[in-house]
């Protein structure tokens, strides 16, 4: 049973419209571009996704944006996209702000099967609205906290810099970002890499999301990895 | 008045050796450039990254390795990435011992706003909501009044909050400003800068301090 | 009646190519001899291993590198290292397709008890609740009765449980059971067994499939 | 100011009496021995040990055990250990036994600032006594699972393999286990390592332990890393 597909158009050739999605990447740092271009290519639309951010006008979540592929997006920063802006404000697009650490840890916990947990942010915020707050004693000190709960998705779609037949994969600097956590959360989890190493290649200390998480693996092509914001120091 | 480097120069007083300290956008970036020589500050990116460095060399850009800002960086000797979760699980446990930001508004309890103009201002809380929540040390760093002139130290935020009684100091342009129990105490005050001024642009409770000293860079 | 090999080979025809599982200290170890070549299945040891390989050759053995019984092992290509929470979190999480472990008593509701013996045995449950109130699928092989010569399946457990209506099904040296909403359903019958010596030696509800055969190895 | 000390000793000076201590290792295995020969050392009683494990009679916790050193300890599996148990039926200790993911993650989620947590172990059990039980829907099924809180720990002693003068850590193969998750969780951590390496030396991608969570780290000797179990194949 092969987790190696040649490609992202067969990778996802069962995402049906109204799918819930996870995308990695922070900006377009780390997304799966690949994962993206297919979904635009096959059309699908009602979309849930679940992503730090939605992409720039023409790129990232930002192609599926423009093609109104996206019902909902849930996310904790959606700035620096004006279709975005346009289609909120106009009622097409339904978005769900969530503190970014609680939006990477609603991933992590379904990924680590806990269903809900405690945390400070957001507490006595809009955020708050709707959901349980409680008080725990840490270190002496008894604070508040609101109970959130972990998400549920049908694909979670990541980006990783190598990853092997075995499903095991390695990030690159702050690409890594959102990507592990949600390569744990998927109830089906669809990786493309940079590079397809062998099987054995990588160092099993060295490995960040293990095999056992990644339903599909391939090797992307031709990226972009655009940059959103190009800093430089004078010379 | 303090110049916006001049703000960030009088936050980085607050530096100590081996402090792990997050930045945030705009006004809080600079204080990067003030850490004091032979001081070893360890600049924690919240997108995942200990230990980031300067902006890189033209040409030495590299697409994978940014700052919560989305700007390209670079990383200095013992640094480490991580994933989103375990970053803002080190803020949430404590290890982040000071974090700036800037804000739209500050109340004289504390309470922070700046992520959010109902009807405006869409974009998120990104990872404001998290920080002010759980960090240990909170310094807001902003301008003492809007735009449109209105001051920004308020009695109550009139905009959606980020976190509540969490800011512990605040630097503007007109001095720095500790949050006690009485409100805004006024510690220090800007060169050029008369009481008066500082009482006219503020909204919020103000108290000043009996030891209140001409701000020294 | 099966030996200790018999029943591994038994819970071995479980296995599907693909198929991450989790074998417990024992027999269930076992299990691992009797793989069907060219099927791909990952052994998962919960102290922090996907890709489990056999023991070390004599000379070869690695203090860093043991499985959840404390043996000696090694690991086969493709294999990862990471720590017990995330090892737990996949098993936690529904990844983890199959867990064969030992009982000291299994009720016919599914209840399991392999982990206290009150007065008597304190050692401690270690990953045996997080394994049973978790996996997707749970096979206990056990001994059909204990030194004592007392039943292991019964009504209800006597012994302070592991889990609660967890188990999926049951090998002994008797046979292959079910566990159903009316106890134990004898499905296949060891060669030289009788079902009335299974009768006698079980105390749970027990019923007899219409479709009962004689176990084929 | 260094993380960097010279010994055991120096290291753990300031241990009191009466501390909560948390100590990485499974069985014998990634365990820190020069931390316990020290605290062995200094005689320090009234301990609180989080431990997976209580080592053998004659190496691990089982040489403060012998020592009596230990008042309480909070393990998921005790076996192998006499003296452990002749202690715990005479009542001169104490012991609380708990599943291993939930002590895994309870030492997790002290590191990642979450008081609380919901995990399925232990339901209806000895182990659900006083504690709340609380139905969750995960993928359409409703489940119960148990209200489990963060440990707090005043001292966390973790063993890695490879450690710089930052405090970051990268552990071998399954001597992994608890360190990095007791790693994070220490008021203050104290990281023992094979070998210390100058700051830069390790690639910052392949860090399990960032340096923040670490407050010293020291260079251990003469490592025995006994095996509790040396099994071997037919040659």
């Amino acid at each position: 049973m092969s987790k190696v597909y040649a490609s992202a158009a067969t990778a996802l050739t069962d995402v049906p419209n109204g799918a819930t999605l996870m995308l990695g990447g922070f900006g377009l740092c780390g997304i799966p571009e690949n994962c993206i271009a297919a979904l635009v290519q096959m059309g699908v639309s009602g979309l849930t996704c679940i992503s730090n951010n939605a992409g720039v006008d023409d790129f990232g979540i930002g192609l599926l944006l423009r093609q109104r592929q996206v019902k909902k997006m849930i996310s904790s920063y959606v700035g620096e996209n004006a279709e975005f802006e346009r289609q909120l404000l106009s009622g097409e697009l339904d978005v769900e702000l969530i503190p970014q650490g609680t939006l990477a840890t609603r991933c992590m916990m379904a990924g680590y099967g806990i269903p809900a947990f405690f945390t400070p942010a957001g507490v006595g915020t809009e955020v708050a609205e709707g959901k349980e707050t409680r008080n725990f004693v840490s270190n002496g000190v008894s604070k508040a906290y609101l109970m959130e709960l972990a998400f549920e998705a049908d694909f979670a779609l990541v980006k990783a810099w190598k990853g092997d037949a075995a499903g095991n994969l390695v990030y690159r600097a702050t690409a890594r970002n959102f990507n592990p956590l949600m390569a744990m959360a998927g109830k089906i989890t669809i990786a493309e890499v940079e590079e397809l190493v062998p099987v054995g290649a990588l160092d099993a200390n060295e490995i960040h999301t293990p095999g056992i998480y990644v339903h599909r693996i391939f090797e992307g092509k031709a990226y972009e990895k655009r940059i959103e914001q190009r800093t430089t120091s004078k010379v | 008045m303090l110049s916006k480097d001049q703000m960030a120069q009088t936050i980085a007083r607050e530096l100590r050796d081996g402090m792990y300290v997050n930045l945030g956008i705009g006004i809080p970036t600079l204080v990067a450039n003030y850490i004091p020589g032979g001081m070893q500050v360890v600049l924690q990116s919240e997108n995942g990254l200990l230990g980031m460095g300067p902006f890189p060399q033209p040409g030495h850009e590299d697409a994978d390795l940014i700052n919560a800002g989305k700007q390209t960086i670079t990383t200095v000797a013992g640094s480490s990435f991580f994933d989103s979760a375990t970053s803002f699980g080190m803020i949430r446990s404590g290890k982040v011992d000071l974090t700036v930001l800037g804000a739209m508004e500050v109340a004289d309890n504390g309470d922070i706003a700046n992520w959010k103009i109902p009807g405006k201002m869409v974009k998120g809380m990104g990872g404001a909501m998290d920080l002010v929540a759980s960090a240990k040390n909170i310094i807001v760093v902003m301008q003492h009044v809007n735009k449109a002139g209105q001051s920004k130290l308020l009695p109550a935020c009139t905009l959606p909050i980020t976190g509540k009684a969490c800011v512990k100091k605040v630097v503007t342009e007109f001095g720095v400003f500790s949050i006690t129990a009485q409100g805004f105490l006024l510690e220090e005050i800007a060169p050029g800068v008369s009481v008066e001024t500082v009482q006219n642009a503020t909204l919020g409770r103000l108290s000043i301090s009996p030891t209140l000293s001409q701000l020294h860079l």
